[in-house]
């Protein structure tokens, strides 16, 4: 840094003081990357006009963090030009606004508060929340996936929810890839996996709470930049959330102390993953959710004894961003005093203490005359806490510390950073010709299928997680001594009320169209939730992109969103929660753009719920939807290694209507078990099925001339066409049954046999045996 | 005979013990007030109150060091005088997973020598497959007199869940396995679906044990701890796709066991 | 005296080692040409004492009370460093 | 050549270690005077190699490959038997 910008203010604690008034643009650009604050110069440039006095290196990390892409979604609020016009900002033109146009009253709380809210029955409201935590768990699987579920629960206790469930969904690279073939910095996949799947496991188990939902994906892409999301659901009730943090009310920390571990943690979500990252041990850290167990009892306790008015979780920024969002979302001020915190290290400096990103704390606002109270819980768990300052009217967030003030900002300025423009250059996606021999071996394309890292068993993650602790899961993911797997979970939260929650995910990234990638994720996942037995589904979108500077990321970016749009209100599903993480880029090139969405639905009774697994032999089988040669990005080609095609397309109106009639003929009782058709496509689908049950199914592909718009058994087996159900129906409701689909596109194809087989008539008639041995044995790779 | 309504049961926990809300939810559905109390908040004597202590499941102490390890040194620092006397007296003592890991590590299980053993003559093994575990096995009981097994009696087939990742059951020796047997303290064993023991074989039994041992009792029978969650499978519609998903699931056997055995007091 | 003492936790000879057999496997998978492999815990220990002796006595009985299982582990106790000096 | 190597994994100095942390409470109540704990786990590993500097280099990649995490992990290796006799 150039001589003389920076100077020492104080030696004990150590503060130095940056004079923005003479730096040049090079300079400030220097400042920032000096300092690891990962402005930009527009940024800094606002910042040096702000200010007519040198600023404390504690105040310009305090711009670092809180003007960071992970806290305040710079790229998602600013704007983006295009070739045909200006977005003023992805969340409000599409996200947020699908929300509003709805109006749906049963969203409590949206897009405000640490977690979406909604309404689950009288009295209590559920809180979702799905987060990434890719960067750090590409330094360090364990740890880095392990405090991605703690975060998320952290954001569940951030709105005063108990946590009743977490999710995950994880993308790696192909666990057989080669070593030589991993870019310097780039772990092994195999070694990533099995930290994630630990770390993950280990947090939520210890935890106590149920993992029930979740997906596992491969591919060659993601070996540089492996995708992390973690869920976490809770319920709460209504008269329970408060929110309004007053003058004189006093700023607690709670849990575990802070010490030098996740510094920069923000700034780093935000920027590339840089080559030599085993240099950056700050950035790693170290989970014990043994803290966070003793804090989810404390905060339950404070919340039900409403001796609190405010809560928040310490994430991305520290002390810095929680302190500031609680005093600025409340009009108020506040000024901390650093000298209370308990820290893990001697010899911090202001600012690292200020910005520490150290796991398993939380930040309350107290009203003084409940504070004995609170502090005897905190004692009782053995909880360490601190009251960190008292809030005024200030609207300024200042830090003191040994006597010093090391931080004095408006917090008008602070949490109004200068608006981002970004350019979207487009980029279309055409579809290629599709060149591919109709096989004559259909029995091992299924088998080969199964096997296939995309498709088979999840049993090897999914049972290292416990998903029935709590006592509360009605519809396991995985079910029986088989294994079979359910589209969604079913929790019965409330011990005097049947009324369930339905959680689900779907998840598209290899349908290369960025639009349509978008509308079938959604629509997977609300499929999956229907397919158990929800309804009034509301949905979470989590964003995981390459850098968002590069205008074809962009472009891509923007049309996910307009489709998460368009999607999300035809078929009247409100966005209640989300987050974006950009900047996946590695050695190994930009990550694919993946999109997860998350469905929350309610089950009035849920021993109305449908599992997958077939129930009784004779009962008939119904194909719902249409299926489309839409086979590019399916299984079936990416397992042959094969481009080209069509990709699947959503058909919102008639999907809706499926759904409808679905959920109405669950209601009455006469859908026996239920799957929908996701990656591999009926066949998949329909081998499962039979995995996971006693008796077996026979089909004819024959039957469903007319919503089967192929004249190949693979395509028909194969394509992944979105919108449709296999549905096993009690045998003498037909009639009932068909009745709700008149006009849609719904066929009896087959029915359950009592043979242990999947027996299957081609289109031409020819006849294929697959015994559930042989399947399960593909399928479980045994 | 004892009046149930004027008895009590005690659910204890420490940091990292999660599964206490759902035994409070298993015992009070059949009518037994339970408390779920700290162990570093629970005052000398108090103990007394209650018919029934139960050790519940999770990670204690984050399952540091050794699953159970931790929380079993500290019932013997902590509440050892008090804790002999309750088990002396014949009232009953339950520890579910995790709890079963603590009463093993406190030495009060196996339990040949009075109500703790110097040092803890069984563990609690890592799973033979290095992995936490989380699926329904098929208990066999084997005819135990602990009341406990009051309603899962010789030959009873039950469905529950386990979770667990340190789970396999080891005794000092083959001798210390024998004398189980034949002193019958072995309440329950993993079995095949058929109701046959499991032989070992994953996985029905899930984690390893010795002799297919899910649970045992002390030889008075009034302390018992096994791995599997009875109170995960209570209720009917814990158990879709396990059982029968109306009315109730085969856990609640165990629960009803401990309420008639209050009940005849 | 304040001593560093080590006390290593393994498992009895004999003992399946799931852990480690887990970690064979896994070494050999990415085309290491390893054998068994055993996995134990290492306590590396603070503690007061008047002596070596005594310090190596005490992280004894902390492994028979506390940090290994008789039914399963073996334990090995060693003084690394008196008062800041390498033993 | 078989050796027999070990490959000591413990937190880099600097990281909370909320296992040691258990232990050392955990000791104290049980009447210890201890200070710090630290836990590490050590593997002892069958290796194929040629001489003794090869079976280190290969436990040493083994560390990096997938014992340890070198952002947060301090490995050491020694070689403690070669075919059988004592290194
Ligand atoms: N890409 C996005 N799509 C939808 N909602 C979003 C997005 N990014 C942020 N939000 C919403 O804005 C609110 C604040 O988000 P955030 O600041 O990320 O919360 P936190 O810091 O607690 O993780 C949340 O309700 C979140 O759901
Ligand atoms: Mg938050």
């Amino acid at each position: 840094m150039r001589e003389g910008l920076l100077r020492r203010v104080s030696e004990d604690p150590p503060v130095a003081a940056v004079d923005l008034r003479e730096a040049e643009d090079p300079d400030l650009l220097e400042i920032s990357s000096g300092m690891g604050l990962a402005l930009s110069l527009d940024e800094m440039r606002a910042i040096k006009e702000e200010f007519g006095r040198p600023l404390t290196d504690v105040e310009l990390q305090t711009f670092g963090q809180t003007w960071s892409e992970h806290c305040i979604h710079k790229t998602f609020r600013g704007a983006v030009e295009t070739d045909s016009g200006t977005v003023e900002s992805l969340l409000k033109t599409y996200i947020a606004k699908a929300t509003k146009d709805l109006a749906k009253p049963w969203c409590f709380s949206v897009f405000e508060d640490n977690a979406g809210l909604i309404d689950f029955d009288k009295g209590h409201v559920i809180a979702a929340k799905v987060e990434t935590h890719n960067h750090p768990s590409a330094i360090e699987p364990f740890g880095g996936a392990a405090t991605g579920v703690g975060g998320v629960i952290r954001d569940i206790l951030g709105v005063w929810g108990e946590p009743i469930a977490v999710s995950d969904v994880l993308c790696f690279g192909p666990l057989d890839i080669k070593y030589s073939e991993l870019a310097p910095g780039i772990k092994h996949p195999r070694y990533i996996y099995k930290g994630v799947v630990a770390g993950v496991g280990s947090y939520g188990n210890n935890m106590g709470i149920p993992n029930v939902n979740g997906a596992v994906l491969f591919d060659r892409n993601y070996t540089g930049n492996v995708v992390v999301y973690c869920g976490c659901f809770g319920i709460l009730p209504k008269d329970k959330y408060v929110r309004q943090t007053k003058e004189g009310d006093l700023a607690v920390l709670v849990g575990g102390r802070t010490g030098r571990d996740g510094i920069h943690g923000v700034t780093f979500a935000s920027t590339d993953l840089p080559e030599d990252s085993e240099g950056l041990r700050s950035a790693v850290q170290i989970p014990n959710p043994l803290v966070e167990e003793r804090l989810r009892r404390a905060v339950i306790r404070i919340r039900d004894g409403c001796m609190a008015s405010g809560i928040t979780d310490l994430g991305g920024g520290g002390i810095s961003c929680a302190t500031g969002e609680m005093a600025s979302r409340s009009g108020l001020g506040l000024t901390v005093e650093l000298d209370g915190v308990k820290l893990k290290e001697t010899g911090m400096a202001p600012w690292e203490i200020w910005v520490s990103e150290s796991q398993e704390r939380m930040l309350l606002s107290i009203p003084p005359k409940n504070l004995d109270r609170v502090a005897c819980i905190f004692d009782g768990e053995d909880l360490e806490w601190c009251v960190l300052g008292k809030f005024n009217n200030t609207k300024r967030l200042r830090a003191t510390y040994k006597g010093v003030t090391v931080c004095d900002l408006g917090l008008d300025f602070l949490y109004n950073p200068p608006k981002l423009k970004r350019r979207a250059k487009k980029v279309e996606t055409i579809s290629r010709p599709l060149s591919l021999e109709e096989p004559d071996d259909l029995p091992s394309e299924i088998l080969g299928l199964l096997a296939d890292p995309n498709v088979r068993s999840r049993e090897g993650v999914v049972r290292t997680y416990d998903h029935e602790v709590r006592g509360c899961t009605v519809v396991k993911p995985v079910q029986g001594q088989s294994g079979s797997h359910n589209d969604a979970a079913v929790i019965k939260p409330l011990k005097d009320s049947w009324m369930g929650a339905v959680i689900s995910c779907g998840i598209n990234p290899f349908y290369p169209d960025p639009y349509w990638m978008a509308a079938c994720s959604l629509e997977e996942a609300l499929r999956n939730n229907i397919a158990v037995g929800g309804r009034r589904v509301a949905i979470l979108d989590n964003f995981v992109w390459g850098n968002p500077e590069k205008e074809d990321r962009m472009w891509s970016l923007l049309r996910a969103c307009e489709a998460c749009y368009d999607f999300a209100k035809a078929f009247g599903t409100p966005f209640i929660s989300g987050k974006d993480s950009l900047y996946n880029e590695s050695p190994m090139g930009p990550v694919r753009p993946t999109l997860l969405i998350t469905g929350v639905g309610i089950i009035p009774d849920v021993r109305k719920a449908v599992t997958s697994d077939l129930k009784a032999a004779g009962d008939p089988v119904y194909l719902l939807g249409t299926t489309k040669e839409e086979v590019c990005g399916s299984a079936y080609l990416r397992s042959k290694g094969i481009e080209g095609g069509e990709w699947p397309r959503v058909d919102p109106a008639v999907s809706r209507r499926i759904m409808e009639a679905l959920t109405a003929a669950i209601d009455s009782g006469i859908v026996a078990a239920c799957h929908d058709l996701s990656d591999g496509g009926l066949g998949v689908a329909a081998a499962e099925m039979v995995i996971g049950s006693d008796p077996g199914l026979g089909m004819s592909l024959d039957l469903g001339r007319g919503i089967i718009l192929t004249g190949r058994d693979d395509y028909a087996l194969f394509s992944e066409s979105a919108g449709r159900f296999l549905v096993e129906v009690k045998a003498g409701h037909e009639g009932d049954f068909e009745a709700a689909f008149t006009g849609l596109p719904a066929r009896r194809i087959g029915e359950v046999q009592k043979e242990g087989a999947l027996r299957i008539t081609g289109l031409r008639g020819k006849e294929h045996i697959l015994e559930r041995a042989e399947l399960a044995r593909a399928w479980r790779g045994g | 005979m004892m009046d149930l309504r004027k008895a009590k049961a005690c659910i204890l926990r420490v940091g990292g013990t999660n599964c206490d809300a759902e035994v409070k939810a298993a015992l009070e559905d059949l009518g037994l007030r339970s408390d779920i109390l700290h162990m570093d908040w629970l005052e000398k004597g108090k103990l007394s109150e209650y018919q029934l202590l139960v050790f519940p499941g999770g990670f204690s102490y984050g399952d540091y060091v050794r699953a159970g390890a931790v929380w079993g040194k500290k019932v013997l620092t902590k509440m050892r005088r008090d804790l002999e006397r309750f088990v002396e007296e014949g009232r009953l003592v339950m520890g579910i997973c995790n709890g079963f890991q603590v009463l093993v590590e406190a030495g009060m299980l196996p339990g040949d020598e009075g109500a703790f053993s110097p040092t803890p003559k069984a563990v609690l093994a890592n799973n033979s497959s290095a992995r936490y575990e989380c699926r329904w096995v098929f208990l066999r009981g084997e005819g135990s007199h602990t009341p406990f097994a009051r309603r899962a009696g010789k030959g009873e087939i039950l469905r529950v869940p386990i979770g667990h990742g340190e789970g396999r059951f080891l005794a000092e020796s083959d001798k210390a396995v024998q004398d189980l047997i034949r002193s019958n303290r072995v309440v329950f064993r993993y079995a095949k679906p058929s109701g046959e023991p499991a032989e070992g074989t994953y996985p029905f039994n899930p984690n390893g044990s010795v002799y297919d041992i899910a649970a045992i009792c002390n030889r008075a029978g009034n302390v018992m701890g096994m791995m599997p969650h009875p109170e995960r499978a209570f209720f009917g519609w814990q158990t879709i796709g396990y059982g029968n998903s109306q009315g109730y699931g085969d856990g609640r056997k165990i629960f009803e066991g401990i309420v008639d055995h209050i009940r005849s007091l | 005296m304040r001593f560093l003492v080590k006390a290593e936790v393994s498992l009895k000879r004999g003992h399946f080692d799931p852990e480690g057999d887990v970690a064979s496997k896994s070494l050999r998978d990415l085309g290491f040409s390893v054998g068994t492999v055993r996995v134990s815990k290492a306590y590396t220990i603070e503690v007061d004492a008047r002596d070596p002796t005594e310090a190596k006595a005490l992280a004894e009985e902390m492994c028979r009370k506390l940090l290994a299982n008789p039914t399963k582990d073996d334990f090995m106790v060693e003084v690394l460093v008196i008062e800041g000096r390498t033993a």
